[in-house]
């Protein structure tokens, strides 16, 4: 008798996936999951709204650091990418006159993923706190070169204007909403490739090098190849959602890249655990609703508020928001 | 020459202060592997208690002199109390856990002690100055310094000297060592390792909180202090390798000397000056400049 | 019976609480009771905003600018404020004004000093009812011309962000058109929150000028004096600094003689004299046992501004709650006594204010156990802002041209 | 002397043993014999204290361990030799068998060096050698030596043969013998009978974190 | 047999500080051989295989596989030449199930990772249930491996070496940690398991000399960094040095 055949039927096949089905069904996931959003952003009053477009813009650095966190490693210096997809953003907006919504959107993380790869080979090299100290200081150095260059605004940063969408002018009353649509669309569209990636033999393949680089190797496989692409993917995410806040925000400056800014990325990320990729957007927005809470019930202690539930969530949901409802992976 | 000799001074004062919060932090992280982001909170309440035992000092009618111990034991005070409330009422909760979520929890006592010690001394600044002239002043060619200065410097070599002698030279420094090595093992071997975790955390608060507390008399003590130092004592660490004495050391003075190599030559450059001398060190070193052993893997 | 909710937005933690945010705060908090009860003196006795009882809501403005664009939506959208005064940074300042405009709510920002808001744009929404900051530098700069200061050469040590960098341009644009001669020498630019200031202090001590410019604040100031005051650097060079008012309360004989000092503004001991003046540093004073400095002035002048306006509109909206276009209208251009004297909102097509400034030395004066200040010289609105047509920048390059009543 | 009554312990929610019962008398030398995963090493962590069992009880001398503190086992007398071996490689062969005695008082660190040196003559030469320089089977050696050094009541030893070379498992066997008569017990957990036949006294058989039979050898 | 040497290593030298773990080290193995290394411990069998497959670089000497010089290549640069080993320590993705450990095996060895095909596909699973199956290890490939007792992590690190289908085959220790009853079955499940992939050659570590003498056609001798003996397993095995120094038959004097 086959073995497998003893074994109860949910077993067998939990975890497994038969090539295309699992993607259908993620694909039809999320743009289940969009339209919900689109429906309820257009009931929602406009500062949730504004609040959810950050989050999700924000949330889309911290889908970034867990594709690096999958691979054992946590950059705390994601507000370098971010800020150049930012600026890269703007100044096109402004110096070049480009304007399109989606367009600056991509610019800003094909920029951010360009400056970011002649690195990834070098901090592939890195682990651990080593990594995250790194990544720290270069984006240590894009803050003090910002916060020097006077034709940016210096520290005080600059504005931009109104975003276009497929050459159509905002108008006033609908601009939050458009914007919330975009970023979420955006961040949609990527959390679908990050589910892709992470499932597919590359992404496991990532999830071996955190548990086990020496072995990877061993086996064949390129750690430093797998950490470079990860890092790529972060970059190309953190310039995404600096863009696509840049443009609701209309407003850039060197604080995006201070490791203050990180850190709050690398603490949705943590927060979210490395399971689940729509983990990653609720934290964000978790975070952003208790801070904004927090700072209008308690102005003077609002630090005291956010920091009880930081801790209150790393001592309760030590994996993340995500395994809320990722039981299935690891333990 | 002369300047060759302000640059020198100045870089090893700066480095003296960041030495002693640089130790703290290197401790804590060798023993209890945290990365402690509110060892920049402790310095500011290191510098607050300071000010209050001094005042208290002051309003008692000791000596000038005595001023000093009056610092002194306001970081004594800070690490008897403080260190058994974090470490028995929070950290121990999160032991063995991953050193990046342990950052986030040391960054959420940071966000918390934030507003505690708003809480408890106001927003009104502080000044505890009167132990800055006990020493007098030194007149280093056209420079005049301020003895204190000098005197931190002292205090940063004998703290230092105690702590690295204490680690490599004696008894607890080897029981110190296994409970680095493993907890477990340490157990078995019939070691308290909650008395080392505390111990040692207790040392790393008091290192920052002395640091805070003799550096407070060249500051205005208020909300914010603990910010600046934080990232500065990180990159000395990193510069030196994480969980190294020496490495503090030597960290601390690369630091110093590269921000008072780019104020004297090239002000423009302070801001990076830091960042860029561990990002050089790190590319040569990925793991800083006084690696630990590693146990044979295969 | 309807109220008026005024958003107020200052640092509560952080690096500026001690010096700017909570000082200020401090301030709108007794004058909008003060309000309330119908007890300031005339024109401002109305209790409220027109009989509307005014109810305030305080933010902390720490956390970055996304950080306050969000906060500012949640403070008119879910909180309903009618009005926000607020900001002390200038990366706020330009981040939020927009926002405000966009949502067309009415904004006031209180204290920030980056001449970029209204040079660089245009807003319908947005005013600003203090100076901007290059007042304080050019007045610095002509001070010491007319008191006939030596000033052959001058080092500068200002922290290195949009604020310490514009001080030092405005003020060695200046020097540049009074003391043609004068040569700079150090330009030191420790970094903002640095707190230890011995390499930079060595450094300036090794190249000694006539001058010593800063426009350092808050604790980096008051960590600055207390290193650079033992080591002599007070005694070897004339220390003149723009904004440091605040500190003097505090450093008391910590603060060396004879420093030249300005406040953003004629606030505090360079107060000029006036009923209202004195009615609210008595207020000020026996709530808070200090004197007030330049924060709460400067947090008192917009709420008095806006409490005038607030009236006009309501006014002319029939004694209902007037719209922000209607809010806006009654300020654009309007004009008001402050306890630090009159302020008009004048440039920036009638959102920028200018106001009169002074410059003073300092003297412990051991007898009283506080600073003084002596040999205060005033400078009308006019000698130290740039016309309504004209960027700071171009003014004070051009040698400060239509500059009127200048001492 | 050691009695374990009816233990369940769970690992982080993985049942590991299921009440298990076990006993070692004074001067015996005991084997705990099962195959892979059925329990050993969760038996002798349990008893060590890093593991906490949900039900049952574990007694030293009538004293039930589970009110005392981890560390307290050595101060009893209790020596642990882990299966990994366990040393700490920044130390030194002879500052790894020191660390436990200077920690526990009463115990007299040049009498314990020197019945170490005695019983394993062989360390005594790479005692100033760093502990990450051994190689596997070495490190067995240095692990049992530290385990002795402490363990003037009870050793407990995790899969001693494990790994080491047949040379020197003859050594290590009867270095395990020479401990016979003394007033050191011993608990061998092994998953090989060959070894340890000869020595023990007697023998538990385990399975799946259960008792299979209790046999006198 | 085609009496092919397929790997040889030629006047290796390892020094660590004062020790010396490999000295004069010459060998040649012939494709399709099982040697077996045996020595007392420390004597430099895991050295050697540090050596051969790139993790350690001797300090001198040479080593070829099939004529190419590999001595300068590193680990991942070697395995893909068709070398794989196990450990001593058993080398595993802790907090992945059994399973993925093996689909990670599978991955590695594909040529072209993919961003798109998913890790857990329906061949894939199949391909590594074949294996686990083989090794015994059906039951537990579901459980985190962390979570597995010794004996069966060893089993599973040597079947995700078997998983990229070696030309060469190190084993350091396949049977320590496992339970002695097992130890025969199990090296028979590799040797079996070896058997379908076509003439695999296999070096493995080993301290059990019954095994040696079942399994070995060639026994390999160290001690103290040098090759004592090398021959078939009755000879080796009854030279006095290994009696004095490996299996302690002969007293050291
Ligand atoms: N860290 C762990 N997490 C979860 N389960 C564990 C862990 N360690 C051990 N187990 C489980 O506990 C059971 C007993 O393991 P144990 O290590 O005690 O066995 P053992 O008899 O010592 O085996 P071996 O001979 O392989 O060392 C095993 O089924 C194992 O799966
Ligand atoms: N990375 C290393 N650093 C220092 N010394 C080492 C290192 N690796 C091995 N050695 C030393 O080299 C010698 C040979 O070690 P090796 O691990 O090769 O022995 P072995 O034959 O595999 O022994 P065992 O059977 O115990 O595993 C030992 O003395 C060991 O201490
Ligand atoms: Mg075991
Ligand atoms: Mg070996």
């Amino acid at each position: 008798m086959n073995p497998s055949s003893k074994m109860p039927q949910g077993i067998t096949t939990s975890g497994t996936v038969l090539p295309g089905v699992r993607h259908g069904r993620t694909v039809a996931l999320a743009f289940g999951a969009f339209a919900l959003l689109a429906a309820a952003g257009f009931a929602a009053p406009k500062w949730l709204t504004f609040l959810v477009t950050m989050a999700a813009g924000n949330g889309l650095v911290s889908l970034g650091i867990v594709a690096l966190m999958r691979g054992g490693v946590v950059p705390f210096g994601q507000g370098m990418v971010f800020a150049i997809g930012g600026y890269s953003a703007a100044l096109l907006f402004n110096k070049a006159g480009f304007t399109d919504a989606i367009g600056l959107a991509l610019t800003g993380g094909v920029l951010a993923a360009a400056v970011a790869a002649p690195f990834a080979p070098l901090l592939s090299r890195y682990r651990g706190i080593f990594f995250a100290m790194l990544t720290l200081a270069l984006s240590m150095v894009t803050y003090g070169l910002l916060m020097k260059m006077e034709s940016l605004g210096g520290s005080d940063g600059f504005n931009l204007g109104r975003p276009t969408l497929l050459g159509m002018k905002l108008p006033d009353a609908s601009t939050g909403y458009v914007m919330y649509l975009v970023t979420t669309g955006f961040a949609t569209v990527m959390a679908l490739v990050a589910r892709v990636y992470f499932d597919s033999t590359r992404g496991l393949v990532t999830l071996a090098v955190r548990e086990n680089e020496l072995r990877v190797e061993y086996l064949g496989g390129s750690v430093r190849q797998a950490m470079s692409i990860n890092f790529i993917f972060a970059a190309f995410c953190g310039g995404l959602g600096g863009a696509l806040v840049v443009m609701s925000l209309g407003h850039v400056e060197p604080t995006f890249s201070f490791w203050t800014t990180s850190g709050e990325f690398v603490f949705v990320a943590i927060l979210a655990g490395w399971q689940s990729v729509a983990a990653v957007f609720v934290a964000s927005t978790v975070l952003e609703v208790v801070r904004s809470f927090s700072s209008a019930y308690f102005p003077n202690t609002w630090q005291l508020a956010l920091g009880l539930f930081l801790l209150f969530v790393i001592r309760f949901l030590p994996r993340g928001i995500g395994s809320l409802w990722m039981k299935g992976s690891g333990k | 020459m002369a300047g060759l000799i302000t640059i020198l001074i100045d870089g090893i004062t700066y480095a003296s202060w960041l030495f002693i919060v640089a130790l703290g932090l290197t401790l804590v992280f060798g023993v209890l592997k945290i990365l402690n982001i509110a060892h920049g909170s402790f310095y500011a309440l290191g510098a607050y208690a300071a000010a209050s035992f001094v005042g208290w000092a002051a309003s008692m009618k000791w000596a000038p002199g005595l001023s000093l111990v009056a610092m002194l034991l306001a970081a004594v005070a800070v690490a008897a109390l403080v260190a058994p409330l974090t470490e028995r009422g929070l950290l121990r909760f999160f032991y063995g856990r991953d050193e990046v979520l342990l950052v986030l929890v040391t960054y959420a006592m940071f966000l918390i002690m934030e507003d505690v010690t708003k809480l408890v001394w106001g927003a009104n600044p502080y000044y505890v100055s009167e132990p800055y002239s006990l020493f007098g002043n030194v007149d280093v060619g056209k420079q005049s310094y301020v003895g204190y200065d000098f005197a931190l410097v002292g205090l940063a070599a004998v703290v230092g000297s105690a702590v690295w002698w204490g680690l490599n030279r004696t008894r607890i420094g080897k029981i110190v060592t296994v409970v680095i090595h493993s907890s477990e093992i340490a157990a078995s071997m019939g070691i308290n390792v909650s008395r080392v975790y505390m111990g040692a955390f207790a040392v790393g608060i008091f290192l920052a909180a002395i640091g805070g507390a003799f550096t407070a008399p060249m500051i205005s003590v208020q909300p914010g202090v603990s910010v600046g130092v934080i990232i500065v004592s990180f990159a000395v660490v990193i510069i030196g390798g994480l969980g190294s004495i020496e490495g503090a050391a030597v960290g601390a003075l690369i630091v110093g000397l590269a921000r008072s190599i780019a104020v004297h030559t090239a002000p423009v450059a302070e801001l990076f000056s830091i960042y860029i001398v561990m990002a050089i060190v790190l590319m040569f070193r990925p793991e800083g400049l006084f690696q630990r052993i590693q146990a044979r893997k295969i | 019976q309807e109220t008026f909710k005024v958003g107020i937005v200052s640092f509560l933690s952080g690096q500026a609480a001690e010096s700017f945010g909570i000082p200020a705060v401090n301030g709108a908090k007794i004058l909008v009771d003060a309000f309330n009860k119908g007890a300031a003196p005339a024109p401002y006795n109305k209790p409220g905003f027109g009989g509307m009882k005014i109810e305030a809501v305080y933010v902390d403005e720490n956390g970055g600018a996304t950080k306050q664009v969000q906060e500012l939506k949640n403070l008119y959208d879910r909180e309903k404020v009618d009005v926000v005064v607020g900001y002390v940074s200038s990366g706020d300042c330009l981040a939020v004004a927009p926002a405000a405009e966009e949502m067309k709510k009415f904004l006031i920002l209180y204290d920030c000093g980056t001449p970029r808001i209204f040079e660089e744009n245009k807003f319908n929404y947005v005013f600003r009812t203090a100076s901007h900051g290059a007042m304080d530098n050019v007045a610095l700069a002509r001070y010491l011309k007319a008191k006939g200061i030596k000033a052959d050469t001058f080092n500068l040590i200002n922290q290195d962000y949009a604020w310490g960098h514009d001080s030092k341009k405005d003020f060695v644009w200046s020097m540049e058109k009074l003391f043609p001669a004068a040569k700079p020498g150090e330009d030191q630019l420790p970094k903002f929150g640095a707190g230890q200031y011995g390499t930079e202090i060595s450094a300036l001590m090794n190249k000694p000028a006539d001058i010593t410019h800063s426009s350092l604040w808050g604790g980096d100031l008051q960590a600055f004096i207390l290193q650079a005051g033992p080591r002599g650097l007070f005694k070897k060079t004339q220390v003149v600094l723009s904004a440091a008012d605040h500190v003097l309360p505090g450093l008391g004989e910590k603060m060396p003689d004879g420093t030249i000092l300005g406040a953003r503004g004629a606030y505090g001991l360079m107060s000029p004299k006036s009923a209202l003046n004195d009615w609210w540093w008595d207020l000020y004073s026996k709530a808070y046992n200090v004197y007030p400095v330049q924060a709460p002035y400067r947090m008192a002048q917009s709420l008095l501004g806006l409490k005038l306006a607030a009236e006009k509109a309501i006014a002319a909206n029939g004694g209902k709650k007037p719209s922000p276009e209607q809010l806006a209208a009654a300020l654009r251009n309007s004009e008001w006594d402050s306890p630090a004297g009159r302020i008009r909102m004048a440039n920036g097509g009638g959102h920028q204010a200018v106001q009169e400034t002074a410059i003073g030395k300092t003297r412990y004066d051991a007898a009283k156990k506080m600073v003084m200040l002596d040999d205060i010289m005033r400078f009308p609105a006019d000698c130290v802002n740039p016309p309504p047509n004209m960027k700071a920048e171009e003014w004070i390059k051009a040698g400060f041209p239509g500059a009127k009543g200048c001492p | 002397m050691l009695k374990i009554e009816g233990i369940h312990v769970a690992i982080q929610g993985v049942v590991a043993l299921r009440g298990l019962s076990l006993t070692v008398g004074d001067g015996q030398m005991v084997g705990l014999i099962g195959r892979n995963g059925a329990g050993k090493t969760t038996t002798l962590r349990a008893v060590m204290g890093h593991l906490t069992p949900s039900q049952g009880r574990i007694t030293f001398d009538g004293q039930d361990l589970a009110t005392l503190p981890r560390h307290d086992r050595a101060a009893r007398g209790i020596g642990y030799m882990p299966e990994d071996r366990g040393l700490v490689p920044e130390l030194t062969v002879e500052e790894n068998i020191l660390v436990p005695v200077w920690v526990n008082q009463g115990l007299n660190a040049d009498e314990r060096l020197a019945l170490v040196w005695r019983v394993l003559p062989e360390l005594k030469e790479m005692k100033d050698r760093r502990a990450l320089l051994l190689s596997g089977g070495q490190q067995k050696l240095v692990a049992l030596a530290r385990a002795l050094a402490v363990g003037t009541r009870l050793l407990l030893l995790d899969e001693p043969f494990e790994g080491v070379a047949p040379a020197l498992s003859k050594r290590l066997g009867e270095v395990i013998a020479g401990l016979k008569g003394t007033a050191v017990s011993v608990l061998i957990a092994q998953s090989d009978l060959n070894h340890s036949r000869k020595l023990v006294d007697s023998e538990f058989v385990i399975e799946r974190g259960a008792n299979v039979l209790a046999q006198p050898a | 047999m085609s009496a092919r040497v397929m790997l040889e290593a030629a006047g290796l030298e390892k020094r660590f500080g004062a020790v010396v773990a490999a000295s004069a080290i010459n060998v040649q193995i012939t494709a399709g051989e099982r040697v077996s290394l045996i020595g007392s411990n420390g004597a430099g069998k895991t050295t050697f295989v540090n050596m051969i497959t790139g993790y350690l670089k001797p300090d001198s000497g040479r080593i070829t596989l099939g004529g190419r010089d590999i001595t300068p290549l590193d680990p991942r640069a070697i395995t893909r030449l068709g070398v794989a080993r196990s450990f001593q320590i058993p080398q595993l993705f802790g907090d992945l199930t059994a399973l993925d450990n093996m689909l990670v095996a599978n991955a590695c060895h594909d040529q072209r990772l993919s961003f798109f095909q998913p890790a857990r596909r329906r061949e894939a699973i199949d391909r590594a249930e074949l294996l686990l199956e083989r090794f015994g290890l059906h039951e537990h490939r579901h459980r985190r491996v962390a979570e597995l007792p010794g004996g069966v992590r060893k089993l599973l690190d040597i079947a995700m070496a078997l998983t990229t289908a070696p030309q060469l085959l190190l084993l350091d220790e396949p049977t320590s940690g496992v339970s002695a009853e097992e130890k025969f079955p199990m090296m028979d499940t590799i040797m079996a398991a070896l058997g379908q992939e076509k003439a695999t050659t296999v070096l493995f570590v080993e301290h059990d000399m019954d095994i040696v003498a079942q399994h070995a056609s060639r026994v390999i001798a160290f001690y103290a960094g040098r090759i004592i003996a090398d021959d078939v397993p009755a000879k080796a095995l009854a030279t006095d040095d290994v009696r004095r120094y490996v299996t302690g038959e002969l007293v050291n004097e």
